[in-house]
């Protein structure tokens, strides 16, 4: 029976995961950066659904309003961060683009704790009041079923976009070789402003999801669940839709299980560790083409 | 060693190494800005020693690498005499070692980790410790509650959660009850089921968790929709939670340096002078640098000069009342003082918890 | 390349430099020219340089990106500072003791993590960083756990802090200098190429004879001891260990240490970890806002460094000479080179208008 | 149909192409020739918008491709088949020649161009399934000019088509150009096979260190000495 | 005496026989050429000679120039360029940041005779070591006429020197069998020309054995004393140039009717 439970504890956790890491993957698939500022655009998005919920209260309503806000939002600003910051790095080496991004990391976690109406305090983020499910002594919360279903719709609609769409194809020509998409007729900057978007949105909608299940928020809220991300996305592959999805359940799944069957103090060891092993076996991940270049 | 080279008639030095930035800034203004009021404070009603007080503050980030760098700025680049500070244990531990062997007077009002004024006699500090604290909590709970199965869900990577659940455990078993389950977490972990869901097969009487009001409000909730029903405990890390949590906290106790709602003279001066400056209620911390300082120029003013020694010597005699209470010291440089146990109740809006003095526990 | 005809010179200029530096250095703290506070950060400095060096030579030259860096200098603090409390072991032996066990750290991420590419590489060490720290939390009774390991006995107790402070200093620079020595030498050499060609491309570099495993675990262990060492250093430097001062994000430090630099180049990440250093205390007074300022100063940079202060070359003094009296710097040049600056900004604002 | 006025282009500070002018006309085959490193693909790159001259002007159809972005001038039906390929790796043989038709909007004719392509290279058809990184190289020369041709643009701009093929390939790809340009498309050729590409233009270019040192009828310069010297090879 | 020989080596890839069955024996001193359709599966015998691929079945032996013979299947490429079979690439790999010099100082790497801590110690075994690489490696640029170019960066090269960079490369080996995968793609016909004198002198200065793929008929016709011809993974001919010429099986397959050589 806690065996049940906490695999429900577990599924729930990594939803959230595989939510993020789908943001992750998405611009890492498309322009090879990790986009170390993911899990602050988390944060702006979560802000924003507290501001909008805040002044229209948590009703059915103003939650899509929420949704709708702080997605447009952060797409914006991603777009924005893509344009000024990443940009003028697309020919450099691929890690002046990493420090660019933990650059803008440290300007959009800071700037958030000096900008008043943020500042550096947390803050209860509002909500539902809770509802449980109580099946056979199972507990079910309405917040984890809204998240885990919530990140499989993302999922399913990332995938067709990705492999069903126009837009898709360029953007898959686009991350395998930018100045062939060129020549193809793709308008790349196009491409990649609206992957950035999209990433941005999905951190964005990730950020009020996460602030559901977790009613809080604070300028540095990103980080972990950022950091957590990042490693379900690598554990998938990085670049692979379903594969971010995959490692996300399978972090939280481990991390639950071993807070819950082993030691609650090990829980991070044994995440990474999980980690090194599946990639010491599978060196791009689970789902990660390994693409040994024709030599 | 550096004695203070300020000249007899410039203004007395005190350090003081706050997280003005970082993740606990929080906490690092509102006791900057105690110590300045206080300072100022001081100064308006002439100074000491017949000299003016300057309060230099340096910000260490909560990083123990940058405590250790503004304490050497501090002591010498800027000639402090002491230091108020560091606020968590981490940092005062970086630096403990050294002002001791220079000779700086320090006294932390916030570092609650028993080893902190382990150092020497030149290290104070104006607030209890965790074993002190642990016990009060773990005795409160079997004498007042009459719990006998406790739960303890704490931080592993964070000191103070970590001294807290040490000593609580070893009064509450002492005491003759049983501690059923002890999980852990990690600073930044936001999700707690797993272990609560533990916790909830052990069915304790109260849980106790031993960490700051962030962490806690998020995990309050996670305990109220888990379905677990004991009763929350927590420490001094809890201040601040009833402006940070909703009514799932109410019913809950947790050990405090001070109420703001006592009714003592002090207490009602300070809150009330510092909301007017800074707009906010004051919380413990600010409470304890504020008292800090005060000690510390009270112990200069006593000492009638700036010499270390002297100082020190002073701020042993100390037995005053501020504003978390009668201060004296122990030998081992810790403040003879009472806890407070305040219990979380419902307030005038829903979802807004308040406050309520439970009891006074003395050592 | 190695400029055979100069070598006498190199070397003697090296150690000239070097010990010249050194010893002016020890003057102006004696004589309170440099403050002791200074002096603490050339201190820290320092330990940067020797940490950021050892990671450049996995990062830049042998071209693995690494964010574990920090818990290979956890591994070498820790095991020092437990070698000193625990066992009274002089302070070179406790170091040396610190790099070894971290050497065998990397040893044992280096080889299972040997196909691993790219992020795929970072992400892994990361992970191996986290989980020393979690190693190092759990094992109270021996690291002090959450709380921390206090009370480990510095270089010297003069009663003299000026003294004091130098000692500190000399033992940190001392070390600091063998350490770029042996990434400077080996680097410079038929391995040191070696190690750069797989950087460059692997599979080049194996089909020309270059056993690529081999070398990627060399570089691996030799940067994971040089970093234990300089982890040692920290805790003496310290006198109090905490598993929070080796996070993952002090790891990312590092790595921006290196880039700003310039990957693969000595001269550009001394510079680099120096400027950090002092940065980090400047920017304090800026309290909140410092971060916000670090975050910006380091995308202003990358956009129009990219390729870090000193790209992949390096500083050098007989170089700046050599330039110097070819006219490179002489006032026509400068003001040729001022002129075409000044086109170059002009045409920019045309292309704008197009 | 295209003109190219005086363009100076630069990699760093490093000037690679001095002043270089010339045009093509509608309907025509031109060629460009030249030792390594003279230019060639410099010049091709600047045209189809990869890089930025830093002086001078292009114009392609009346308008200046200075104000177009490299996605735009293909929309405009310039397409640029580039030197070493650039075939899309991770995609297979299908997807790489569906991203050849991107920009195409009469989707009816698609599978008649499909056809064609897999008539022309039966090779590929084949393939058609694999990894286009995994092809050998001459399969990638032939999807990469399978790709041009499912954009059925108005001026094909090929760097070395032939680099890589075997013989009876590269008579084809020069047979195939020859079609091509038959059936209406303009033609601008870069060649190593400098005797096969005068063969087959109307009129040739010789680029020497960035810069153009001679021009004219096609015929008339494979017969020049000077060129049989420099380019020809021997004898 | 034979430097390679190959029994029965074959490849798949997910079904597809790349290579099957293949067999070859080089002589010492030998030029032989290595030619067939796109897609025949020339580069991927390379690919399997140095390691990089491994066979799925058959033997690869391989003669060092100590006439020392090896089984070789199942070696790591670095084992095998150790053992004196060097390559060259189709698609150019070289290190394009370093310099032409240290280019062609890194294929010396394994022979060198300091180690690493005489090389931090600077003994002066090392600098004796390193003045002669440099002298050995300076002397394979002169032979490929781009010594005056040591010192720049190998990307800055032009695609001509930049393919006879990495012959040089190949070539500082020391190895007794060369590989070269088309080393003239992309030269026009009057380097192509000079190319093949060079190559005929370094086989003769060096006394090597070559194995090349080239789709240029003037230069296979011209330099190769045998010629093996590849379609579909299987040798459908071997022969002297004059004989392969004709072939109507290699005219079918591989040249075509029209085109005409005059080697
Ligand atoms: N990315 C680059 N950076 C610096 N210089 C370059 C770069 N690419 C080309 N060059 C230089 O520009 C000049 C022209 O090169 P380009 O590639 O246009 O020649 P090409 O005529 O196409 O030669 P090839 O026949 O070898 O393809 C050469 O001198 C080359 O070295
Ligand atoms: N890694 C691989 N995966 C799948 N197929 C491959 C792989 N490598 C080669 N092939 C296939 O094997 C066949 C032989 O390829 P190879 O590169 O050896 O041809 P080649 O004879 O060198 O041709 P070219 O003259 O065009 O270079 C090709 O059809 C190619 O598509
Ligand atoms: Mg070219
Ligand atoms: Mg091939």
């Amino acid at each position: 029976m806690e065996f049940i439970q906490q695999m429900i504890n577990g599924i729930s956790l990594g939803s959230i995961y595989a939510l993020l890491a789908l943001g992750y993957t998405m611009v890492y698939g498309i322009v090879k950066l990790l986009n170390f500022a993911h899990g602050d655009i988390l944060m702006l998005g979560a802000y924003a659904g507290f501001f909008i919920l805040t002044f229209m209260g948590v009703t059915p309503a103003s939650m899509l309003v929420a949704f709708i806000f702080s997605m447009t939002i952060c797409a914006i600003l991603g777009i924005v961060i893509e344009r000024t910051c990443y940009k003028p790095l697309r020919t450099s080496p691929r890690i002046a683009a990493l420090i660019t991004a933990i650059g803008v990391s440290t300007l959009i976690e800071n700037g958030a704790r000096v900008i008043p109406f943020m500042g550096p305090n947390p803050k209860q983020f509002p909500t539902f009041t809770s509802i449980n499910y109580d099946v056979f002594g199972i507990n079910i919360s309405m917040v984890q079923i809204v998240v885990l279903g919530v990140s499989i719709i993302l999922m399913v609609l990332l995938n067709y976009i990705v492999n069903g769409t126009k837009m898709g194809k360029s953007m898959r020509a686009t991350s395998y070789d930018m100045d062939a998409a060129f020549l193809m007729g793709i308008n790349v900057n196009k491409v990649i402003s609206f992957t950035f978007a999209i990433g941005a949105a999905l951190g964005a909608a990730g950020g009020i999801l996460y602030a559901t299940a977790y009613p809080q928020v604070q300028p540095y809220m990103g980080l972990m669940p950022g950091l957590k991300a990042f490693v379900a996305a690598v554990l998938g592959g990085i670049g692979s839709i379903p594969g971010a999805m995959l490692g996300g359940f399978i972090l939280g799944v481990a991390e639950t299980l071993t807070k819950g069957f082993i030691s609650s103090k090990l829980a991070d060891g044994v995440a990474f560790g999980i980690l090194i092993l599946i990639l010491v076996v599978k060196p791009a991940g689970l789902f990660g083409k390994n693409t040994n270049e024709k030599v | 060693g550096s004695k203070a080279p300020a000249g007899e008639t410039g203004p007395i030095k005190i350090g003081s190494i706050m997280p003005i930035s970082g993740p606990v800034s929080a906490y690092g203004t509102q006791s900057r800005d105690a110590i300045i009021m206080a300072v100022d404070e001081i100064n308006a009603a002439g100074g000491i020693l017949g000299r003016q007080v300057e309060a230099i503050v340096e910000d260490d980030e909560a990083n123990p690498e940058k405590t250790k760098s503004a304490f050497t700025k501090l002591v010498t680049d800027d000639g402090v005499i002491g230091i108020v500070g560091a606020l968590t244990s981490k940092c005062s531990l970086a630096i403990t070692a050294d002002a001791q062997a220079r000779k700086i007077i320090m006294i932390s009002p916030s570092s609650t980790n028993d080893t902190v004024t382990d150092a020497g006699d030149y290290i104070f500090r104006s607030c209890y410790n965790d074993s002190f604290q642990g016990q009060v909590v773990a005795s409160f709970a079997y004498k007042d509650l009459k719990a006998i199965k406790a739960a303890i869900l704490f931080d592993n990577t964070n000191d103070y959660s970590k001294g807290l659940t040490q000593t609580f455990k070893a009064k509450f078993e002492e005491l003759g009850g049983t501690v059923v389950s002890e999980e852990s977490y990690a600073t930044g972990d936001m999700d707690f089921n797993a272990q609560l869901t533990k916790i909830k097969g052990t069915a304790p009487d109260v849980l106790f968790i031993p960490d700051y009001y962030n962490t806690v409000s998020l995990i309050a909730k996670q305990v109220k929709s888990q379905g677990l029903t004991s009763t929350m405990l927590g420490a001094d890390g809890w201040d601040e939670i009833a402006n940070n949590a909703g009514d799932e906290v109410v019913g809950s106790y947790y050990s405090n340096h001070y109420s703001p709602d006592a009714n003592d003279p002090e207490v009602k001066a300070f809150v009330a002078k510092y909301t007017e400056l800074f707009g906010v209620a004051p919380n413990a911390l600010a409470a304890l640098a504020y008292d800090a300082t005060y000690i510390l120029t009270d112990a200069i003013a006593k000492a009638g000069s700036t010499d270390p020694e002297a100082i020190k010597t002073a701020m042993m005699e100390t037995n005053k009342k501020f504003v978390t209470g009668q201060i004296s010291f122990d030998a081992k440089r810790n403040p003879i003082k009472s806890a407070v146990m305040v219990e979380l109740v419902k307030g005038t809006e829903p979802n807004k918890p308040a406050v309520k003095y439970a009891a006074t526990v003395n050592p | 390349m190695i400029n055979l005809k100069n070598r006498a010179f190199n070397i003697l200029t090296l150690t000239l430099v070097s010990t010249v530096i050194f010893v002016i250095l020890l003057i102006l703290q004696y004589f309170k020219v440099i403050s002791e506070y200074t002096g603490l950060l050339l201190t820290l400095a320092g330990i940067y340089v020797i940490v950021s060096l050892s990671l450049n030579l996995i990062t830049g030259f042998t071209g693995q990106l690494s964010l574990g860096h920090a818990g290979f200098m956890c591994v070498g603090a820790y095991t020092t500072a437990i070698a000193i409390i625990k066992y009274g072991m002089p302070i070179p032996i406790a170091l040396i003791l610190g790099g070894i066990m971290t050497a065998l750290f990397g040893l044992a991420i280096g080889i299972p993590t040997l196909r691993l590419r790219g992020d795929y590489l970072a992400i892994t060490t990361l992970g191996f960083g986290e989980i020393i720290r979690v190693i190092i939390v759990n094992l109270d009774s021996l690291t002090g756990g959450a709380a921390g390991l206090k009370g480990i006995p510095t270089f010297s107790n003069t009663g003299d802090f000026i003294i004091d402070a130098i000692i500190r200093f000399s033992w940190v620079y001392i070390i600091m200098i063998l350490v770029i020595a042996v990434i400077h030498n080996l680097i410079n050499s038929s391995q040191g190429r070696a190690i750069i060609s797989i950087r460059e491309d692997d599979i080049a570099s194996t089909s020309m004879g270059v056993n690529v495993a081999y070398y990627k675990v060399y570089a691996f262990t030799l940067s994971a001891f040089i970093a234990g060492v300089g982890g040692g250093l920290y805790a003496i430097f310290f006198g109090y260990l905490n598993p929070a001062m080796f996070g993952w994000l002090n790891s990312v430090n590092f790595v921006v240490i290196v880039v700003l630099g310039g990957m693969g180049s000595i001269t550009g990440t001394i510079i680099a970890a120096v400027v950090f250093t002092y940065l980090q205390e400047w920017l304090r007074v800026f309290a909140d806002f410092r971060l916000v300022i670090f975050g910006l100063a380091l995308i202003i940079l990358m956009i129009f460094w990219p390729k870090g202060l000193m790209g992949n070359k390096e500083l050098s003094i007989t170089g700046f000479i050599r330039q110097l009296r070819s006219g490179e710097f002489s006032p026509r040049q400068i003001k040729t080179k001022w002129n075409e600056f000044r086109q170059k900004k002009g045409r920019k604002k045309d292309g704008r208008a197009d | 149909m295209l003109k190219v006025d005086e363009i100076n282009v630069f990699y760093g500070t490093i000037q690679a192409l001095r002043g270089i002018s010339f045009e093509v006309n509608e309907g025509e085959i031109v060629t460009l020739i030249g030792a390594n490193g003279a230019g060639k693909t410099t010049t091709l790159r600047t045209i189809s918008g990869l890089m930025r001259p830093k002086t001078g002007s292009i114009s392609f159809l009346g308008q200046n491709l200075l104000k177009c972005d490299a996605s735009r001038i293909v929309e405009m039906g310039l397409c640029h088949v580039p030197e070493g390929r650039r075939i899309f790796a991770n995609l297979t043989v299908m997807e790489n020649l569906e991203m050849g038709a991107y920009t195409r909007k009469d989707t009816k004719n698609l599978k008649a161009d499909y056809d064609i392509v897999f008539h022309r290279f039966p090779r590929l058809k084949e393939r058609i399934k694999q990894i286009g990184g995994t092809l050998s190289g001459g399969e990638q020369q032939m999807l990469a000019m399978g790709r041009a041709l499912m954009a059925r643009p108005k001026l094909l701009v090929l760097d070395e088509p032939s680099m890589g093929l075997a013989p009876l390939f590269v008579s084809e790809i020069f047979s195939i150009i020859k079609d091509i340009n038959k059936a209406g498309t303009t033609v601008l050729l870069v060649e190593q096979n400098a005797n096969m590409a005068l063969s087959i233009a109307n009129r040739a270019y010789v680029i020497e260190t960035g810069r153009i040192s001679l021009s004219g009828d096609a015929k008339e310069l494979a017969a020049s000495s000077e060129v049989r010297k420099a380019y020809l090879g021997g004898k | 005496m034979a430097v390679l020989e190959v029994k029965n080596i074959s490849i798949e890839f997910g079904g597809l026989k790349a290579v099957s069955n293949f067999n070859l024996k080089l002589e010492s001193g030998e030029l032989v050429g290595l030619i067939g359709p796109n897609g025949a599966g020339k580069t991927t015998i390379f690919n399997m000679l140095t390691g990089v691929y491994k066979p799925t079945t058959g033997d690869i032996f391989l003669s060092n120039r100590e006439n020392l013979t090896k089984r070789v299947n199942g070696f790591k490429p670095y084992q095998i360029t150790q053992n004196g079979a060097a390559r060259t690439f189709q698609n150019i790999r070289l290190f394009k940041d370093l310099s032409v010099l240290d280019n062609v100082l890194i294929s010396l790497n394994f022979n060198v005779k300091y180690n690493s801590l005489q090389a931090i110690l600077r003994t002066t075994a090392f600098y004796k070591e390193e003045e002669k690489l440099v002298e050995k490696a300076m002397a394979i640029l002169k032979i490929f006429n781009i010594d005056t170019k040591a010192n720049e960066l190998a990307k800055n090269l032009p695609y001509g020197e930049q393919r006879k960079l990495e012959i040089a490369r190949a070539l500082a080996t020391g190895p007794n069998l060369l590989l070269l995968d088309e080393p003239a793609a992309g030269m026009n016909p009057q380097e192509t020309e000079d190319l093949m004198k060079l190559i005929r002198f370094i086989r003769d200065e060096f006394k090597l054995t070559i194995l090349l793929i080239e789709h240029d008929m003037k230069l296979v016709m011209g330099i190769c004393e045998r010629i093996i011809v590849l379609d579909y993974g299987q040798m459908i001919a071997e022969g002297p140039p004059e004989e392969i010429s004709k072939n109507p099986k290699v005219i079918k397959v591989y040249l075509g009717e029209e085109v005409e050589f005059d080697a």
